[in-house]
């Protein structure tokens, strides 16, 4: 796997839209900080791209400890979209991710299509960033709480909105909590997206029977890592065969084959998540893996073999 | 601050007491640039279940390049930690998180309970080498019982300190609570460097303040990743903001932490 | 855990409306056969009730292998509901199945709510057999392939067929891949049933990047076993805060402390799947542990715990 | 037919190439009720990954109570299973599945490529023990090279066995596959017991078919479960149903299955 093969020898460049990777390796929002917590360990400048952690309008205490909670190959977290709030997200963290050689997408959220609109205009004035990965999984606070990513209208009504306030490509980043994930992917691309990225986490639930409590204060939470990535593959395969947009796969990704699973499913690029937390180095140990699969199977770009699973 | 990924090989694994282990590994990054509070993130299988690493304390930290890890077996992922034999190798992530305030020249209390010992021990050392008069400092170690604690009171001994364990069954020491000890204590020392379970702390932290002693505890959370990138490792701050214990801490001031019921 | 403490000492009974079990640990339909292939290594005549493969009007083939595929803590599985079709089953498995000191549920499916309610009608008449559970996971072949466990009003459909072609016990068997699974839950229970038990699988794949083709014959098939504990935790949580029936919990559980999240969660009996396979004895350590439980916490009966979780 | 779930005791485990392993486990009841063919599950971790056991089928069984079994190491269970020591313990469950059929007094060939070897060995002390002139049945055993197969070979060769070893390199027997040899054989023997891989026991067959001589074949398929319970492990009969290899079989008449490219 560690073996390092130069990098012409084999071509690992994609294109999310506009959006040049130099390898379709990316970090996931949430589990990667703002970069500079992982720069000791990793070499952020090989990375294909990285996504940042989910920012706002305003600052976001988040929710009460107990926040993680580990499960049979997965964990659960309700940080509750702790996170800075834009302004202070481009005083205090661009500045270091801008002098990175490597793309960075940041993922938004918001309680209303109002406020998904302002943050991505606001955005959109600050150099250093390539993209813009919406989180639709946020509960609309005017819908009572039912989540964008849930309503194939309303998550197409995010996107307008994004679209039209924005110049930076739009990926929106599609919940896996739904019945029909391949319609919520059509709904958000007739509305203008240049991209879904898939899945977030699954909603999911633990409970200590010693103290009969929710082991998250939260009571529930979202469920990442190896465990899902067999559902997180199937919606990918099943997006990606119905939509003309470039799809990210996300979920569980650990390995080298692991994300070949998500590629040859039709995903163009894939985001590590919760295997950064187990295995800092996850993301740099697929690259080399990809290069060297590559080589074995003869192939000379990876985008011969994005999409082509043979299901017949 | 430096921070590494090791492939680390076991060196030796005691057992202390039925439950508690002492595990030696040659991580000589870590171990280079370890600071005394500070954490190693611990990967315990290659598979995937456990899945997230366990973060324990540098217990000891030998100039060698070997660290101790000092555990109590809890759960599945220090169940399988026991079971490693010199020879095996697993990964770690350190040296982790902000550690101990060492300027201080006046006497100092340590207040160790139950795996709270394990920090203690490096801090220990690293004060001692300072150049001080390690007699006029205190170790308070409180433990279940005489086996749990006994070994590891003698690595403090050894170091010159005044050392009184306190036992919840009376077979060595006080018989008793750590803090129970320390009206006595306390004005002989300007600042307690303090780890153990929330509710001793608790009540260290509230005697320090009545006897205006500085005091700098260790706290515990669950934590996904140790590096201040998942936000998983919240407890409240002393201003109702939350604080981060793998960046902002392990260890903190007293103060700028809530102590709540 | 396999301290036996006398049946006296602690009551386990729970009733699932007129079906009574002797305690809440079941066995999940698909992966206990039809009981006698755990006849050499388990006690039947300790479990709570027995839930056999599922059976349809027909003998099925099921699908061509590979037909299961191990994943990180789970497992995928497209069977394809191979079974000996309900004619074969009353007279090869009933006779066995009729003579165990144990509460036997028979899973029916079908193709169409026809087939549904000609296999309750059949099984109705049928000695021997203490309720049915309807797996409503399978597609609507009338309605294009779409599953009757993903829209309410045809899963409501099949409910009230079924309720009216049987005198016994109606379990409704929920699928977890919908994005509302209360609204699911009050379909049935309005339509008439007497239960839901959930969670069925979780639609899942892998692909195997040597051969570039699915690790399933079927391409897609169900994730089920520790993985997606957690979905299906939260999923029978809010189903037995939002109905009035008894609730059935399954998914992944493989100790009696998995059982009692569930049970705590709401659930009024749970069912071992997965779990039978790695570990046989799953169920009756389960029964152990639970009594264990009781007996730490100082309660006198298993219904005293039901649903307590404290999420307030 | 009894099936037993046993906790077993390793008693030993050997390397016997780069990646193959025999380990030796107490599995007294198992061991009581196995027959030649049959398989057990075994599970490889306490935790779940990997969660399914992994059927293995029974190489060597001793009255004393003890198993031996055969393994090349594939994948994430059979990793764990060659990092066993003696003391370790692990689940067992079985015997499992339909064997070979003993019952043929005439001379027999047996078969076994790679580790489709590990159930001939418990075939031929049986058959041996049942009084027959093992001088007149052969072995055929293919691998990859002399490393693999040599002590195996030998083991065949104590019980009385004429034993023709075939090495995909030449370092040991004939320089190619076990097949080729097949023809000289067949005129001689009445039955064929073959395991090995998919495409090596479909030549067999063929060829035991073309000579008349009554071929059984010992399949692999994946399972979830190895009791008939998950309907996982089918393979496509003679007559277009399916058939679970678990319970059916693993070992087959060659005429009971579908021979496909
Ligand atoms: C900064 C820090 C330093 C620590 N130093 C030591 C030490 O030196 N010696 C020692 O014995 N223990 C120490 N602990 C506690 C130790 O991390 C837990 O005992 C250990 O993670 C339990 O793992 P398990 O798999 O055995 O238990 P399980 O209960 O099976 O673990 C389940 C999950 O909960 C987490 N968890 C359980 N208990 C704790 C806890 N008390 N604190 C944090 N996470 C927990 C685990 O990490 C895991 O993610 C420290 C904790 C922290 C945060
Ligand atoms: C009846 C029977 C008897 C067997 N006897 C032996 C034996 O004596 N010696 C030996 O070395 N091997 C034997 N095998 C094959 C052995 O089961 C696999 O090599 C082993 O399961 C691989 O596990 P793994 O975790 O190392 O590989 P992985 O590839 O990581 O396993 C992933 C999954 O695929 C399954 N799997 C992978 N390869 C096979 C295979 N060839 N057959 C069935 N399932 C597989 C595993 O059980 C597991 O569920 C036998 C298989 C069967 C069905
Ligand atoms: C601790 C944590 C925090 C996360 N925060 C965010 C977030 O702020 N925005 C977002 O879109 N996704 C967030 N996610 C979801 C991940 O980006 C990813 O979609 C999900 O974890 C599945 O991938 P994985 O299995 O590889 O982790 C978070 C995940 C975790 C584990
Ligand atoms: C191999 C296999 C076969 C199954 N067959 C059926 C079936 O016939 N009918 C049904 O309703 N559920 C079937 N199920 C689903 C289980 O009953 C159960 O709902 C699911 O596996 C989740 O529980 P678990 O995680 O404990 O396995 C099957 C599951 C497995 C693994
Ligand atoms: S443990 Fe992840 S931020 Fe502290
Ligand atoms: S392996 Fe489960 S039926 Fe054969």
């Amino acid at each position: 796997m560690d073996r390092i093969i130069p990098d012409n020898e084999c071509d690992l460049r994609v294109n999310i839209g506009r959006l040049r990777l130099r390898n379709p390796v990316m970090t996931a929002s949430g589990t990667f900080g703002y970069a500079r917590e992982f720069s000791n360990l990793v070499n952020l400048h090989r990375l294909g791209g990285i996504v940042v952690k989910g920012i706002s309008l305003e600052a976001r205490p988040g929710n009460p400890p107990p926040r993680v909670v580990e499960t049979a190959c997965g964990m659960l977290n309700a940080i509750g979209l702790e996170n800075v709030g834009v302004e202070r997200f481009i005083t205090e963290k661009v500045p270091f991710l801008r002098n990175l050689d490597c793309p960075v997408v940041v993922n938004i959220l918001g309680d209303s299509v109002e406020e998904y609109q302002q943050i991505a205009h606001r955005l959109n004035e600050v150099d250093g960033i390539s993209a813009l990965e919406v989180n639709i999984s946020c509960p609309n606070v005017k819908k009572g709480g039912v989540a964008f990513g849930t309503v194939p209208e309303m998550a197409a009504r995010v996107t307008a909105a994004v679209r039209k306030a924005t110049s930076l490509p739009v990926i929106i980043k599609l919940s896996p909590n739904v019945t029909d994930i391949v319609q919520m992917a059509r709904a958000v691309e007739e509305a203008g997206a240049d991209c879904v990225s898939l899945v977030n986490t699954l909603i999911g639930m633990a409970i200590d029977p010693q103290t009969r409590r929710p082991k998250l204060a939260n009571v529930i939470g979202g469920l990442s890592g190896p465990a899902i990535k067999p559902v997180a593959l199937r919606m990918v395969w099943q997006v990606a065969s119905n939509v003309s947009i470039p799809v990210i796969g996300i979920g569980g990704i650990t390995t080298a084959s692991d994300a070949l699973e998500f590629l040859l499913a039709g995903a163009t690029a894939i985001q590590v998540g919760t295997a950064n937390f187990y295995e800092p180095r996850a993301a740099e140990q697929i690259i080399a893996g990809l290069k060297n699969y590559l080589h074995e199977q003869k192939e000379l770009s990876i985008c011969d073999i994005i999409g082509t699973v043979q299901t017949g | 601050m430096p921070e590494f990924q090791e492939k680390c090989r076991v060196s030796a694994i005691e057992q202390l007491a039925s439950d508690v282990f002492r595990l030696t590994v040659h991580a000589p990054l870590i171990a280079g640039a370890a600071h005394p509070g500070q954490f190693v993130m611990v990967r315990v299988v290659d598979g995937f279940d456990p899945l997230l690493r366990r973060p324990f304390s540098i217990h000891q930290q030998f100039a060698g390049g070997s660290l101790k890890l000092l555990f109590k077996v809890i759960g599945q992922g220090t169940h399988i930690l026991s079971g490693l034999a010199a020879g095996d190798t697993i990964s770690l992530l350190g040296p982790l998180g902000r550690g101990f305030d060492l300027a201080c020249r006046e006497p100092v209390c340590l207040i160790g309970g139950g795996m709270g010992i394990a920090p203690l021990a490096f801090l220990a050392k690293r004060l001692a080498l300072s150049g001080r008069d390690s007699s006029l400092d205190f170790v308070l170690l409180g433990a279940r019982d005489g086996d749990e604690v006994s070994s590891l009171a003698d690595d403090f001994s050894q170091l010159g300190y005044t050392v009184v364990p306190a036992t919840d069954d009376g077979s060595l020491g006080h018989h008793g609570f750590i803090p129970e000890l320390l009206d006595d204590v306390l004005p002989a020392v300007s600042r307690v460097y303090s780890c153990g379970p929330y509710p001793m702390m608790r009540t260290v932290v509230a005697k320090c303040q009545k006897a205006d002693v500085v005091c700098q505890v260790s706290l515990e959370t669950h934590m996904a990743c140790g590096l201040g990138a998942c936000l998983g490792c919240t407890v409240q701050g002393n201003s109702g903001q939350y604080v981060h214990v793998c960046k902002q801490g392990p260890v903190f001031y007293s103060g700028e932490v809530a102590w709540t019921e």
